[in-house]
């Protein structure tokens, strides 16, 4: 006789998705199951269609990253259409990622992830939220981060026209120039977005870290997962967030493969089970092993920790400097807590911010040579980019006048789909104990999938609209014996 | 059992085709029967409304091409058609449910048997079957 | 069932700023060109079934053009304003009216008399000719009691002139003759006005409240060289090529009258080369010497028409250009031979002023010496009535065409300025106009100036060229049978198929004729929803759809003038923001759709 | 105090731009947090049924409702919210007309699946395994919802009060509407929170129009130059401007991008992509057939481009099978 916890909604990519906890007779966490519940077809409805197009439809798959898909997309196409960015189209194309990159990784921390820690785990989930945490903290701050993420967006919106769905991506570079009058602005949001990164990455170790219990949360066991890491590193095995080759790390941080985005077919396989509407990601070399952790998984992830992981150094100095930092705060790399992926999402932040001032004051950044037109259609084009939430190919095959024959996605969440599955059975194992829930127990097991960030819509928590929970608790007929809900 | 008899929607320019015959006469020849002043009054609009109310196929009869008495209304017409029926196949439908034929005929007496070649020739391929497809809103309250 | 509704409805309405199809502008009795030219080319294909049809076409122009028969042989002067001329050439107008008059020339004999009371006042005309005739039409029509006074024994007056392989003599007959029938004008033969009793205070006395002169210009010009008359026009074989036109219309010439005999013919104009190509008809050898040069785009160019002088070219007329005539010599009273001096120039800025060089001078021997340089009016006559000005200019108003010096008196057709036919009928339209002010006390001049625009031609993707005109073989073509073959139905229709319709709608309306639309509709632009993206300007035929400012941005307007309502702009605005009002036809789709069931 | 309203903002089948272009109100979003109690934002599948049944029908002031209907969830929820609401905005081109993954609907049932379960070429799937509406794994019953045969627009599901269409809607429209509704001072039912007239009203490059448009060719979008002024249409290159509201601040040709639609039709316009149809087809310039169909076959994917944005709301719908 089993009961089953139902935590819904966790997260959307491709839409929405839920929590199955089951429970053993005696209240025990028997099973715990990640569903993502829509399914939308891009990767079908899209064939047929002009590839230049892609660029506008992919971002379309999601609202919250889709300078990232966008930004696959704009890569597969310079293949397909067999052109080189020029280097200031290049230059202009990493602006508007880094800002992408800033923009969004702060909110995440600051709406999402810092309440849990600033304001407290088990606080008033109505108090839990940003609002609570600018209680905590001060207003300014909260309007600080309004204002960073404006300011970036901007950035977003000049060059390529909206921040959510955005429209400029060229094969062979970008549809616009900058002028000498934007670079002046531009400096002035990487600069403060420099300054931000800095002052979130002191916030961080002043009320996360200088707090013993947050750090006992973050190296708590139940929040720790022993698996692969993937990400993309450049020529030196720095992290990079838009171009380079994809590195995976075993689980004790030795190089398990270098391999060339277009090969992606060769190392990646996803599993399908019918509880699901995601594919599961796993290392083909290795073969699908099912849920499991530790040195023989097959299962690897990614995200800002596994990029950590995986590269040898940041790319940018301050960033390295906090990237020692961690691995010697936590133990050693690799690390597996799964917690920490706030804290090197912050230094991602802090290298993205880092690496803008640079382009901001390149004197390239403003040339008017931001195309190349020599189109000679090659109908094949991987495009991979390190996407805030991880590793994402974008894979078009056309046609030669360049319509879109085939195309297959790998989003950065589909990677870690299978790891949330066992994170939260961790956690669930961890902080449930028996039918008799205590309050907040519920809000751990969230944290443990909210660290991955899947693609959750910031929106979720922008406000004080709560996070709704329920628990069903399941009689042997399914009936429902009894009801604890939040919210 | 009964053999499927295709709806066809008639649309005739009235400049070439039976301008010679009273209107009722021909009424009662050709069901779903639209004579219009020039074939290039026809709006891709009109031709799928046609499809949404039931059609199985729509027929543009215009006068001979250069001789429409609105220069090129007739022309402008079959651009129509040629575009939307390289549109049509997307929707599952088969172009051939469109056809515009430009000639003259001042009695009009061939029209009923153009419309019967249609339909001869959209019978294999059986109705529409709009019915089944749900596209109406819900009206506002 | 071929059938229209007169509605009377082609006449543009009096209240429109006046757009109308630039053949109809050039046309002096704006006949309705387009209307009957979309009629025709919607007339049935097979003949037994057109003919109703064609009849019913002929009424149309009958009623405002009685002489139409006439027209379609002699007169193309709307094909000169064609806009298709530049496109492929000019609409075959002429011949699409002859097509309709060979068919309707029973149909003239049938017609009725106009039965309007006759209960006005008694009018005179004086002069049988194409104004005199138009006159007494219209004034008919509006309840005068008419009476022509013709000097001569037939009616048509310079008609007569015209060859009949040009324009046939039973045309010409049935259309004058039944002309006064159907308007019952009563006419008087051999009656010489100005002569002995028939003195105009005469008419005057005998209760005719007004009269209109249209006596033409009966008297050739005699030759002159500089100012001075040429000697030797009395020798016997001179005569005048008016007079000798005259005589052939009238059979009183015999076939091979000039067999072996040499004619000359004297004069560049149309006239001149019907002398010299009638001569030929005689069999006569025959050569035309004029003034002008060859080239008719010099300003010495001859005068006469490239038809004209083709037909004489292949009919074996010798053309000698630009020598004058100096002496005309003869031996024993008859006339023996002319002295040509070359001729270099022709016109100056006083206008005509022949330059002659006498170091270059031919002889032209010749048994016959034809003058053809023109006509004038019987100045004695005007003269004698006390019509002239003390300048011996005609003393009447351009505008009324009322005498100067007595208003009760009217004159018009070449008589007051030598020109078309149709100009000579427009006058005796303007005459009629005029003595009905008159009699009735209106204002003369009041809303007789009316500003039109000549419609330029719709914008479209295929121009179509003019058919060729078939003229018999010159070989064959020395009688005075027509030398021009008319159009078959089948051409007909094609060629009026061919006009682009310039016309505004209102000044049309052949759809409502024939019953293919009940009203016009009118095409209304919504500039809540209009963004001004210019797309129905890009696709309008007819200039109609318009950009327009408006507080910052660009609207789409309609010039109703020019819209001819084809729907082009409402089908292919993407924004609906064009509609038509008065068009049944979305009602039509809408009943049609409800019985599609689904 | 009077009671703070309860507002309710839902998201269906969609991306979460919508969501994201909501808190791009910055600033502003505080102050509406302080004028009305968002009640759910977003609200849990299950959870609706407690939370929101809870609210007496017609409780909810306004709900703002993003994304498109899909799957058997979806269908639910947006009965459920219409329930509770006073007001129901269809909010974003998915609400308003299906958007972008209405695309779905020019395929064949199961031809998604196909792909993503099986031909797609990292899958590795022996088994042939497909999510199912009902599984039970180790004992354990796992429910999925049941997708719909078709994409559909909002108002094909459940009756809807106002419409803000764009892709997302932009932040000025959001703070009108969002206002109109809270001072009570609406537009008649059924109305666009935009403006009536199509894109080319407010383009700067509208000016710069020949008096006649003739295309006697097509150019996609990487073939042209950058160039700030011109008219896209008048240089060949599709642009849905003609055919689309205005509303989005032209924020695409800024960029040098053609239109694509993402508003939908305009005012009075119920399939832009027929309209769209006849104006293009109106504008090519050839002389016979065969020119027209070869300037006709330099046009890629036309059904894709008219109907981009509005395929589940175009009168002919989903495809035939």
């Amino acid at each position: 006789m089993g009961r089953t916890i139902t935590i819904n909604p966790v997260t959307r990519l491709e839409g929405h998705g839920k929590i199955e906890i089951f429970l053993n007779d005696d209240g025990k966490v028997k099973d715990a199951y990640f569903q993502v519940a829509e399914l939308r077809g891009f990767e079908k409805f899209c064939v047929g269609r002009p590839a230049e197009e892609l660029t506008r439809i992919m971002p379309n798959i999601c609202g919250v990253c889709p300078s990232a898909h966008h930004m696959a997309s704009v890569k597969a196409l310079d293949q397909v259409f067999g052109v080189e960015p020029t280097p200031t189209a290049k230059l202009i194309r990493q602006l508007e990622f880094n800002a992408f990159y800033i923009e969004d990784h702060y909110v995440h921390f600051f709406f999402l992830a810092a309440p849990d820690f600033v304001v407290g785990p088990d606080s008033d989930p109505a108090e839990r939220n940003v609002l609570g945490l600018i209680q905590k903290v001060g207003k300014d701050v909260g309007l600080k981060v309004i204002e960073v993420r404006k300011r970036n967006r901007d950035i977003i919106r000049h060059v390529f026209s909206k921040a959510p769905h955005p429209e400029g991506g060229l094969p062979g570079g970008v549809p616009r120039h900058l002028t000498e009058d934007d670079r002046k602005w531009i400096i002035e949001t990487a600069e403060f977005s420099l300054d931000f990164a800095r002052f979130a990455i002191q916030l961080f170790k002043d009320l996360v870290l200088g707090e013993k219990a947050n750090l006992d949360l973050i190296l708590n066991d139940a929040y720790k997962l022993k698996t692969y890491y993937m990400s993309l590193v450049d020529a030196n095995n720095c992290v990079d967030f838009y171009d380079g080759q994809v590195r995976v790390v075993d689980p004790n941080g030795k190089e398990f493969v270098r391999f060339h985005p277009s090969d992606y077919v060769d190392h990646i396989g996803e599993w399908v089970e019918p509880w699901t509407f995601v594919r599961l990601s796993f290392l083909k070399k290795i073969g699908w092993k099912g849920l499991t952790e530790g040195n023989d998984t097959s299962l690897y992830r990614v995200a800002p920790l596994s990029r950590l992981n995986v590269a040898d150094r940041m790319k940018t100095p301050e960033a390295q400097k906090e990237a020692e930092l961690l691995f010697e705060t936590l133990g050693g790399k690799p690390s597996h807590h799964t917690l920490a992926m706030h804290w090197a999402r912050l230094i991602c932040a802090l290298q993205a911010a880092e690496h803008n001032v640079q382009i901001a004051q390149d004197p390239e950044l403003t040339s008017r040579d931001i195309r190349n037109t020599q189109y000679e259609i090659t109908g094949k084009g991987v495009g991979c980019v390190e996407a805030p939430r991880g590793t994402l190919f974008h894979d078009y095959e056309t046609d030669e006048r360049g319509m879109v024959r085939k195309i297959n996605l790998i989003v950065a969440t589909q990677n870690n789909a299978g790891p949330i599955c066992l994170s939260i059975k961790k956690a669930a194992q961890e902080f449930v104990r028996g039918p008799e829930v205590p309050e907040g127990f519920l809000n751990r097991v969230e944290m443990a999938f909210r660290a991955y960030d899947p693609c959750l819509s910031c929106a979720t928590h922008a406000l004080p609209g709560k996070m709704p929970l329920r628990i069903n608790f399941r009689g042997p007929d399914g009936q429902v014996v009894r009801t604890v809900e939040r919210g | 059992m009964t053999t499927f008899e295709p709806k066809i929607v008639c649309f005739s320019c009235n400049f070439g085709w039976g301008y010679l015959t009273d209107p009722e006469v021909r009424e009662m020849q050709i069901k779903h029967w639209i004579p219009v002043v020039c074939s290039g009054k026809i709006d891709a609009t009109h031709i799928l409304k046609a499809f949404r109310s039931g059609a199985d196929g729509v027929l543009i009869l215009g006068c001979v091409d250069g001789d429409c008495h609105f220069q090129d209304g007739n022309y402008q017409t079959r651009k129509k058609v040629q575009l939307l029926q390289r549109v049509l196949p997307s929707f599952g439908i088969d172009p051939r449910r469109v056809r515009i034929e430009l000639s003259l005929d001042p009695e009009g007496n061939s029209i009923r048997k153009i419309v019967e070649d249609m339909g001869r020739d959209l019978r294999p391929m059986g109705p529409l079957g709009m019915k089944e497809i749900s596209a109406k809103p819900v009206a506002t309250r | 069932m071929w059938k229209t509704v007169n509605t009377g409805a082609a006449r543009a309405e009096e209240a429109l700023k006046q757009f109308l199809p630039p053949c109809q502008l050039k046309c002096p009795i704006n006949e309705d060109i387009q209307r009957t030219n979309v009629l025709i080319s919607m007339l049935p294909l097979d003949p037994e079934g057109a003919r109703e049809g064609i009849c019913q076409i002929g009424d149309y122009l009958h009623e405002r053009n009685p002489l139409f028969t006439v027209c379609g042989y002699v007169c193309g002067l709307c094909e000169l304003e064609c806009n298709y001329q530049a496109k492929g050439g000019s609409i075959r107008r002429r011949l699409l009216k002859r097509f309709i008059s060979d068919a309707y020339m029973d149909r003239i004999r049938e017609k009725e008399e106009i039965n309007v009371e006759k209960t006005k006042e008694d009018v005179a005309i004086v002069g049988g000719g194409p104004a005199g005739l138009m006159c007494a039409y219209d004034l008919s029509r509006r309840g005068y009691r008419v009476t022509i006074f013709e000097t001569s024994d037939r009616l048509g007056g310079a008609l007569w002139l015209i060859p009949h392989y040009r324009l046939p003599e039973d045309v010409l007959t049935t259309a004058v003759n039944n002309l006064v029938r159907i308007c019952e004008a009563d006419v008087k033969y051999n009656a010489r006005i100005g002569e002995g009793k028939y003195s105009l205070d005469k008419l005057r006395k005998d209760g005719f409240k007004a009269v209109f002169i249209a006596k033409g210009t009966p008297m050739p010009r005699i030759l002159t060289y500089g100012r001075e008359k040429v000697e030797g026009q009395e020798l016997s074989g001179v005569m005048y090529g008016q007079t000798f036109l005259y005589e052939v219309s009238h059979g009183n010439i015999q076939p091979n009258y000039f067999g072996g005999k040499k004619i000359i013919v004297i004069g560049g104009g149309n006239v001149a080369f019907d002398v010299a190509r009638t001569a030929r008809r005689l069999c006569g050898e025959t050569t035309l010497v004029c003034l002008e040069c060859e080239d008719k785009c010099s300003k010495d160019g001859i005068p006469a028409d490239e038809e004209e002088i083709k037909g004489a070219w292949e009919e074996g007329v010798q053309i000698v250009y630009s020598r004058g005539v100096r002496r005309i010599m003869g031996k024993g009273g008859k006339f023996q031979r002319i002295e040509c001096p070359h001729c270099a120039s022709v016109f100056d800025e006083t206008g005509f002023n022949p330059v002659f060089d006498s170091t270059d001078i031919v002889n032209i021997d010749g048994d016959v010496l034809m003058i053809t340089v023109g006509q004038g009016p019987d100045r004695s006559f005007l003269q004698k009535e006390n019509l002239l000005d003390d300048r011996g200019r005609l003393a009447v108003d351009p505008l009324t065409l009322q005498s100067l010096n007595k208003d009760w008196v009217f004159i018009g057709g070449d008589v007051r300025k030598i020109g078309f036919m149709v100009e000579a009928m427009h006058e005796g339209l303007v005459a009629a106009e005029s003595i009905e002010r008159h009699l009735r006390g209106l204002d003369m001049r009041a809303g007789r100036k009316r500003e039109y625009e000549p419609q330029d031609i719709p914008f479209r993707r295929i121009y179509k060229h003019e058919p060729e005109v078939v003229w018999i073989p010159p070989e064959k073509r020395l009688h005075f049978q027509l030398f021009e073959r008319g159009f078959t139905l089948k051409e007909a229709i094609e060629e009026a198929k061919r006009c682009a319709r310039c016309g505004p709608c209102v000044s049309c309306k052949a759809c409502l004729a024939i019953g293919i639309q009940h009203s016009l509709p009118v095409v209304e632009v919504n500039e809540e929803t209009c963004s001004g993206c210019g797309i129905c300007t890009s696709i309008c035929y007819y200039g109609s759809a318009q950009w327009r400012f408006k507080d910052g941005g660009t609207v789409s307007t309609t010039d109703t003038f020019r819209c001819k309502a084809c729907g082009m702009c409402v089908v292919a605005c993407p924004s609906q923001a064009r509609r038509m009002i008065g068009d049944p036809m979305d009602t039509r789709i809408q009943e049609v759709f409800s019985t599609l069931g689904a | 105090m009077a009671k703070k309203r309860k507002i309710a903002i839902y998201w269906l089948g969609s991306c979460g731009g919508c969501d994201e272009a909501i808190i791009d109100l910055n600033e502003s979003l505080l102050e509406l947090a302080s004028e009305v109690d968002i009640a759910l934002w977003p609200i849990a599948i299950d959870a609706k049924y407690a939370s929101i049944e809870r609210l007496g029908d017609r409780e909810l002031a306004l709900s703002i409702i993003h994304g498109n209907v899909r799957n058997s969830e979806h269908e639910e929820m947006a009965h459920l919210l219409r329930r509770k609401s006073q007001v129901v905005l269809a909010f974003g081109t998915c609400a308003c007309f299906g958007g972008t993954s209405g695309l779905a609907n020019f395929l064949k049932p199961n031809e998604i699946q196909n792909w993503v379960y099986g031909e797609a070429p990292t899958v590795v799937n022996r088994a042939k395994t497909r999510p199912q509406a009902e599984t039970t794994v180790g004992g354990n019953h796992l429910t999925l919802p049941v997708l719909l045969d078709q994409v559909h627009s909002l108002n094909q599901v459940i009756a809807v009060d106002y419409y803000l269409p764009g892709c997302p809607p932009p932040v000025d429209l959001i703070a009108q509407a969002v206002h109109a509704v809270i001072e009570g001072k609406l537009p008649p039912r059924g109305s666009f929170l935009a403006p009536h007239k199509a894109l080319c009203d407010s383009c700067p490059r509208n000016a710069a129009k020949p008096p006649k448009i003739e295309l006697t060719h097509i150019r996609r979008i990487h073939e042209v130059d950058e160039d700030s002024g011109t008219c896209f249409l008048a240089r060949g290159v599709i642009c849905l401007g003609p055919a689309t509201r205005d509303g989005c601040g032209a924020t695409c040709l800024s960029i040098n991008i053609p239109c694509s639609g993402c508003f939908g039709p305009v005012e009075g316009v119920d399939d832009s992509g027929a309209k769209f149809l006849s104006a293009l087809a109106s504008l090519i310039r050839a002389q016979s057939d065969s020119e027209v169909s070869g300037i006709l076959d330099t046009i890629p994917d036309p059904a894709g481009c008219f109907y981009r944005f509005t395929q589940p709301s175009s009168i002919l719908g989903r495809h035939r099978k």
